[in-house]
């Protein structure tokens, strides 16, 4: 999805505000935090999907709220698509439905914070791309979830690091299925992103599954 | 939590957005699909267990042991969670250097992934659309914003976390601290000198 | 400037509301309209300068307001940076000096809504590209005005019009220089912009100057 | 200007943005830097004087005219003051032409470009988001919710007017209108048709 959250390279945001150090500005903010991580816990979705609703964001909206604002109307819109609670009881605030989830308790929240949710699968494939390749990153416009930042379409790199068989975050977000797919950092120039208006000695490494990728 | 942060309108009256948060927190609960403990526990291991000091005690312990520094380096996931951090966010983690030559520094233009186990939660700046839309067009700029004036020989490399992997930047130890213990290098070492906007220094 | 008005290919807008026919919404951006271009005829910015000053709008706000909520923000913004008024007179509404500049009189005005501003200026150079040749945009992120939209940034075209040289926007934007450029239309099949994402058999004709384009 | 539009809100008391325009106005004027006939002189002409009825006529007499329609097609801007239009925004045209297949369309992406001596000014959903994001890549949806649903065998051009030249579309005749007057004709030839994202009918 070519949205709002899509921030890499824009312009007009102004300068960092550095006094800005705190983890959350308000109290809801971790309500907010601690409700997404312990509903996800459930496995009613997945990061990606979670993800994915949250760049569903109306993009001004998205853009003039806060982190957590974001991750609130996400897991709104999660809560509902998946039917664990219906529109009405968002709205009213009542629960009028019994559903057969039960709540994550302590213990299996302790475990989950420590043991995290990895994403490496087991390698079926070979790598189609090896160390050091030149490689490009494929045009695409995509309205459903994807990991490729608009500022690099089109851009040619280099394979810095290969990262093994990864479950695909597009199809992840999409069906939920765990879908393998080499991961690879890929080193860019900057000026092969930015072009004459790059900063000089710069570049940046993204890390892009193997079907974002073509070989040049 | 702290009770002391400006930003925190405590005693405010309650906001749109505070009631809004309230009604789901207690129809979730009252649907049981929340544990009120399970959400205490996130926002308490999150907010007092978790953050930079993790990381530091990693950096520290790179900066005196040789063989330990390479390994971080080499295959981070395992050598941090040797020192006992790992999990959420942190699954699949590399380690990147700084020396001489090259500095690092890392975002997420996307969303603002951040590697938990080592530090904490992300910081409001990381997560803004200023400091997002900038690390990657002008990491010299953001930089020198922090304070990080760098030598135009010196190579910037931006890390854009945009999937599972996350960074975490190992600081060039400063000059005169070879006799430090490795609890005292720790205390040198703060959470954006690990994000690689700003270096340690003896201040 | 790689900001919020370059929308070109975003996602997140929703369907267009086909029931917003009207050239005003509100009678308050009928004077902004009249006022901005009656100022303009004073000559103290060009179109490309105020084209820039709209687009430094914050983001959001560029997203959140009307057409004509730019154009004003965008009138205070040359009216204060050229001088004609002073920020204090902005915000008091009282005028507090003299200016040596004369409003533009139903006359002149009647006289250039009809002859208008022509851009193209006599060729000094011959055109670097020509018709049916293939080129490529160029990448960049000028941080200042630019006509090169986003979307088609590194993408591969052809040259399907020559129009002569005109006003270098980028240039004009700037120093308010007249430097002449050649001005190509340039055909993009929707595939090379979209990639498996382009609807099939489409494509966008997008006029760009010389500088914007290398060959291929 | 009309005053029965839904959305103009004369009547309701001023808001913060109608205050502002009036102050900046009044301050314009008494610094002379705005002569108020001027600007009356303005605004009459863009609601009143110029608009797609001009166009309109464009189009017709291209209809009904090979000859003129050649030139028109060959070279808008002459062709176009031949008919007396001519100025602002339209210093350089360029007509493009709908066939059987072809259908092309108009839009400006980065601010909202428009012809204004042969089609006024914009609708507002012209200078929206949501037309500006869409047009051009996904064209054939747009055309879809205004109703004209082409053949896939229709290629469809999307004028993107980033600089100064701005376009005209110049729609099919309808069949079944070969003996109507260029007045006729010119009644059927609506703004959208001339933008091109909708065809002319007999309706």
């Amino acid at each position: 999805m070519n949205g709002a959250h899509d921030l890499g390279g824009k312009h007009g945001f102004g300068p960092i505000d550095q006094s800005q150090t705190e983890n959350f500005i308000h109290q809801w903010e971790e309500t907010v935090f601690g409700l997404t991580l312990t509903c996800g816990m459930l496995g009613q979705w997945n990061l990606d999907q979670s993800r994915f609703a949250r760049e569903r964001t109306d993009p001004v909206h998205y853009l003039s709220s806060t982190y957590y604002e974001h991750w609130l109307h996400g897991l709104e819109l999660l809560l509902v698509e998946t039917g664990m609670i219906s529109s009405d009881e968002l709205s009213s605030g009542i629960a009028s439905s019994k559903t057969k989830l039960s709540a994550a308790n302590p213990e299996i929240v302790q475990t989950i914070i420590y043991s995290g949710a990895p994403t490496q699968l087991p390698e079926r494939t070979t790598n189609r791309f090896s160390l050091n390749q030149a490689v490009k990153v494929k045009s695409g416009n995509p309205k459903t979830h994807t990991r490729v930042p608009s500022y690099v379409k089109g851009v040619a790199g280099t394979i810095s690091k290969l990262h093994g068989t990864h479950i695909y975050a597009d199809e992840h977000a999409m069906s939920g299925n765990k879908v393998p797919e080499h991961l690879y950092c890929v080193r860019f120039e900057g000026e092969d992103i930015w072009g004459r208006d790059a900063e000089p000695n710069s570049c940046v490494f993204i890390d892009l599954f193997e079907p974002y990728l073509t070989s040049i | 939590m702290t009770e002391d942060n400006g930003h925190k309108h405590h005693h405010a009256p309650p906001s749109e957005i505070e009631e809004r948060v309230k009604k789901l927190e207690s129809l979730l609960v009252d649907k049981k699909l929340v544990d009120p403990l399970s959400l205490d526990l996130l926002i308490d291991t999150y907010q007092n267990r978790v953050g930079p000091r993790n990381g530091a005690a990693v950096v520290a312990h790179a900066w005196t042991n040789v063989d330990y520094r390479k390994r971080l380096l080499q295959d981070a996931t395992p050598a941090i969670m040797e020192m006992g951090y790992a999990g959420r966010q942190g699954e699949h983690m590399v380690c990147v250097e700084n020396t001489p030559e090259i500095h690092n520094m890392v975002v997420c233009t996307l969303c603002s992934c951040y590697p938990w186990p080592v530090l904490g939660l992300p910081p409001t700046w990381y997560k803004a659309s200023s400091y997002r839309s900038r690390a990657v067009s002008e990491p010299r700029a953001v930089l020198k914003e922090f304070g990080t004036d760098l030598n135009p020989d010196v190579e910037v490399r931006v890390w854009d976390s945009t999937a599972e992997i996350r960074y975490l930047v190992l600081p060039m130890q400063p000059a005169g601290t070879e006799n430090y213990t490795e609890e005292q290098l720790a205390s040198l070492v703060t959470r954006d000198t690990m994000i690689g906007v700003t270096q340690v220094t003896l201040n």
